[in-house]
């Protein structure tokens, strides 16, 4: 088992003769995600390497193929119109990998993908990989190994960078979730933390937040109410001066909110173990699963 | 991106709320002449991207225009948090009966613009926050519907009693929420919003900040950017589509997505040592984005070791030390280098690292130790 | 008991010191509706006729007296506006008299007022009286008597024409709703039917539709399906042109759809006595009554 | 309220559709001139507020200037379906390689704008809906959210394979729905839509219907009404705050209220009868309405009989009574009266009545009777 995306899921990449979307589409395909189709508009008929079926839209695609989720690789300014256009297909699981979407095109997406009934992931985030079975965003195959440790993070590379570890140490991973580092997001720690309460093949959550807002501190609030997973967390940003946006657009403190002390006070009072450098989780973790 | 107290309030001013008049000085000169044509007493006001203006010496009455002259001398050139002002407002002085605050900011939490008004208006709002929270009204827009009548009307009569004052501030939020749309904002705010001696309600400050993603389809807007009044690493590092924030450390790091990053400034922290930036080269590596990182970092004297950490997956752990390799070959290092890359094509980048003379680590934990050790004056491990 | 309006429904009139608004605040306190509250901007703190609070907004009015129902007869441009700030202040039923309400104003309204769970009634309508009960809006008290045929109309003078004939007749109402003649309207007649079918207190209902639109036909189908009631339907607008706006805003036939003919062939076929006359509702009700 | 073709291409334009240009004539001369201006074949638009302009012979070619007046002169003064047209739109014919067609209507059922749009354009779109509604594509927009480009461009490639025109048309639809919006309409419509030779897509021509209840915040669309282009009687009515249509029976009509209005015609032909006239006296009863309705109904040589159907409610009867009093004092009516009223004041309107030599019932079915056979030269009963 694992959460959101399985052996069952089946993909549409919207952008999928950019750069970026088929650079991924071959690593997806190549992992073994099974990729029914792409969207590039104009390129209706054809095929991407011969195999994958492209659309000129999205409700084309969905008729066609009758695929469950989407990845989306298109530029900034069209990301909205892409998520919207995805839920407004029907695809249940969408998962907006393109950085750079303006935080006001996010406050009209989140309704109208809530309305729909489908869930969003990102925008700005890496994917989601459940090793074994599918990966579905950018996320590297090959540092994943197939386990039961839930993983879910703001961000990229440091999510990369535990699960590495993670692996080599032998604890094996559930799915990894990035849910992305801009302020206003389709997926939250708790949507996730909830989802891998529920799946029996997860044993423990290894959780990386960062900087700004309070989506941890409410995670936290979940943690101590909701879960009886054990859960190890971490946050990025401890030295970070108040009013800056580290690269991510939604890690800042503001004013005297939001900092990694704030954070970590709530994980501590929740209960959940503080992992203080990357590293830390291989030890909490196995310590928990004891 | 943070713009000018005289650009935002040209932005409000277009919209229709109502601002007295104002003009932008840059010689003490020109100070002189605008006070002169306003022909009353004006005030004085640096534009400079920081808070506490006021407090720092930076707004300043002038009753003459020869007094406009001599204050504008002293406020151009003055720095006020590590910025150089460059630039005076001069604008007539306002009698003011009573003052407020009106302030809309993209909130996170609420997925949303979120007003928050005052009749405490003039000083920090976060202090009244802290304070007196019963004198703050927090009022969610739903931007599919947009800020409605009655919404405008309930946050007026928050602030004013006074049916006509209600409603003059109820359309100057229905403006000022049209303006922060158009511009794409994450904060326009309005402080303060002040009732004449003549019971008029008009804005006598403004400050408006816009999202970094919206400039790409507002070309108007993205053009407000004043280079002049950002540290010029920064300006530089921007232009290499590089993220740079400069810190007062020795360590110089250099990471690939910013979490990494924050958590390799926090693991150098962690280790005694103290990070002299954070910055980000973003997912695609070029070689060339590596060669500016380096070029911005060896800038700051303050840098003793500098600290590469690369986890490979979209970016080429090659390219990286092909850029490395490129740049130091340019100009050779004056400090000691730590260099972890792992992932992509790590094989290909310990190479070519090997054969110009640098070693790699593949451990995070590792590489920050030395790198801290290094910039301490120790010797790598 | 009735539908929508009884003994329990305490109202707030939304432009109480207006022209009409006052008028028929009046006349409503007089027929013995709980009338707590009206708002006015810029007169809260005073009382309408010395007895009434009147508040600057809705939020105040709601917060001050808890009242469940709103009426509104501010000018059609505020119309919106209002009807937003009553759902939104937690009001579970608007009744809308105001007529001329942009009916683009309406597009946004009825989701607005669907997404905080409230019920419309109107705009552009003459209101709903539940006899001996509470009168909301400005169908005259005199005219009805407390009875057990359900009345639903799209017309106002119509509806009292009507309801006049069978109260002569001897035949009261259970409740009398007018949900008006515009084309896009929040509360429609199968809200009506099917609520007028739940009340144990109506046995027959008597149905005013007009030309214009297809909610006769979508009624008659309901009727057919889900009621176990007696119905009996009379339309308006069998000698109108096609192609002209017959006074309101939707009682206008498109092309060869919405005209009388295929309404009344609609009832017909769900077994829904049709009235050639307004004074044939007595007869037919009372048949099936029987 | 209908507007002409040439402003509704007018409001397009402004827009950013793409629309040949045009001018209009009001006489002949104007037109040779604009022909000669243009120095290509051109079509002359008969501009009147009615469909199927063409088959009534009201759109011609004109290859030269001459030809142009010839034709203007033709059509202007023609009376298509009852209206007289007084002006024409001259403009280049172009060269038309397909034709579609692309609308939006404010849609009831779906409580919402709603495109159609199909590549069999240039013909009655309601005749394709019937004949092949394969070929029409439906869309709802949501106008919380608007038009989406997504939902745009899903109709562009509804119309065209090729991917610049498809864009081309997204493009037109989001400037028509933008219109549509701005306008305050319930209806816009290009038809045709077409592609040219050169494969560019431009709008040849377009109507748009505005929602009578926008024009009160609107006045640059109230300003488009033109009176010349509508019946005298209704533009009366309208000024007197009347609903008025004009019929062909001599049954004249008085109710209050729109419904009460159409049955009260319906029993006039139940009973035998045809009404002359929709007459809605609205609301608030006031004597001057009446006298209003009057005028304007004994002004149509048809009506052999009036009939007054009034339930008092907001309306005071004993207005309505006034009103016919003072009505029929200036200028005493030439047909027989049929009154019929109940509900508030209604003694007071019954004695007024009397006083003055009239009778009056309670009755709705007696009444209508009653003119019915008075229109038919018989008695009152």
């Amino acid at each position: 088992m694992s959460i959101f995306a399985d052996n069952s899921t089946t993909v549409i990449v919207q952008g999928i003769t950019g750069r970026d979307g088929s650079f991924h589409t071959r690593q997806m395909i190549e992992y073994g995600t099974r990729v029914v189709g792409g969207v590039t508009p104009g390129k209706g008929g054809q095929k991407f390497e011969n195999t994958v079926p492209i659309f000129n839209t999205m409700r084309d695609a969905v008729a066609a193929t009758g695929a469950n989720t989407s990845v989306i690789y298109v530029p900034p300014m069209y990301a909205a119109d892409a998520i919207m256009e995805a839920a407004d297909a029907g695809i249940k699981f969408i998962v907006a990998i393109t950085e750079g979407v303006p935080v006001l095109d996010m406050t009209r997406v989140a309704p109208f993908v809530h309305e729909k009934g489908a869930r969003l992931l990102g925008a700005n985030c890496p994917g989601i990989i459940s090793p074994g079975q599918s990966k579905v965003g950018i996320i590297p195959g090959r540092i994943c190994t197939p386990g039961n440790v839930g993983v879910v993070s703001r961000s990229g590379t440091l999510t990369y960078e535990v699960v590495y570890q993670l692996t080599r140490a032998g604890l094996g991973q559930s799915t990894c979730v990035g849910i992305g580092g801009d302020p206003i997001n389709g997926t939250n720690f708790i949507d996730c933390l909830a989802a891998f309460e529920k799946d029996p093949n997860t044993s423990a959550v290894a959780m990386m937040g960062e900087i700004g807002g309070t989506d941890e501190q409410q995670a936290a609030d979940f943690v101590k109410h909701h879960m009886t997973k054990p859960v190890v967390g971490f946050i990025a940003g401890q030295t970070a001066p108040p009013g800056r946006r580290m690269g991510h657009a939604g890690a800042i403190i503001s004013g005297s909110a939001g900092t990694a002390a704030e954070k970590i006070a709530a994980f501590e009072a929740a209960g959940i173990g503080v992992a203080r450098r990357p590293v830390d989780f291989v030890d909490l973790i196995r310590a928990r699963l004891k | 991106m943070n713009i000018h107290e005289y650009q935002a309030k040209e932005i409000l001013r277009a919209q229709g709320v109502p601002i007295p008049p104002g003009e932008v000085a840059t010689t003490p000169e020109q100070a002189e002449a605008i006070a002169k044509k306003f022909g009353t007493t004006v005030v004085v006001k640096a534009q400079v991207h920081a808070g506490g203006r006021g407090k720092a010496g930076g707004v300043k009455l002038a009753r003459t225009p020869a007094e406009a002259r001599d204050i504008a001398g002293k406020i151009l050139g003055m720095q006020i948090k590590g910025l150089t002002v460059l630039r005076v407002l001069v604008t007539p002085a306002e009698e003011i009966a009573s003052e407020a605050y009106v302030g809309v900011i993209l909130d996170r939490a609420s997925k949303a613009p979120v007003f928050m008004v005052s009749p405490a208006g003039g000083i920090d709002i976060e202090e009244v926050a802290a304070k007196t929270p019963e004198k703050i009204r927090r009022l969610r827009v739903d931007t599919r519907y947009g800020l409605q009548t009655y919404q405008a009307m309930e946050l007026g009569f928050f602030l004013y009693a006074d049916l006509k004052q209600a409603r003059a501030a109820a359309s100057i939020m229905q403006k000022l929420y049209a303006a922060f749309m158009a511009s794409g904002a994450s904060l326009a705010e309005i402080n303060p919003l002040v009732v004449t001696p003549k019971g008029e309600v008009v804005a006598l400050d403004a400050k408006m900040v816009i999202d970094d993603n919206e400039l790409d389809r507002r070309p108007a807007i993205a053009a407000l950017r004043d280079e002049s009044a950002e540290a010029p690493s920064e300006v530089e590092a921007r232009n290499a589509s590089l993220t740079f924030i400069k810190l007062d450390g020795n360590v110089g790091c250099v990471v690939n997505g910013a979490g990494l990053a924050m958590a390799t400034m926090d693991l150098v922290k962690y280790y005694g040592g103290d990070p002299a930036n954070f910055l980000d080269i973003g997912g695609s590596s070029n070689p060339d984005k590596v060669v500016a990182a380096l070029r911005i970092i060896t800038a700051d004297q303050n840098v003793k070791a500098i600290l590469f950490n690369i986890f490979g997956g979209i970016t080429r752990t090659d390219d990286v030390a092909n850029g490395i390799v490129t740049a130091t070959r340019a100009n050779p290092l004056k400090v000691p280098i730590v260099i972890r890359l792992t992932g992509t094509n790590e094989d290909i980048a310990v190479k070519i690292l090997k054969e110009n003379g640098f070693s790699a680590s593949a451990d995070m934990d590792e590489a920050v130790k030395q790198a801290v050790a290094l910039a301490k004056g120790g010797k790598a491990a």
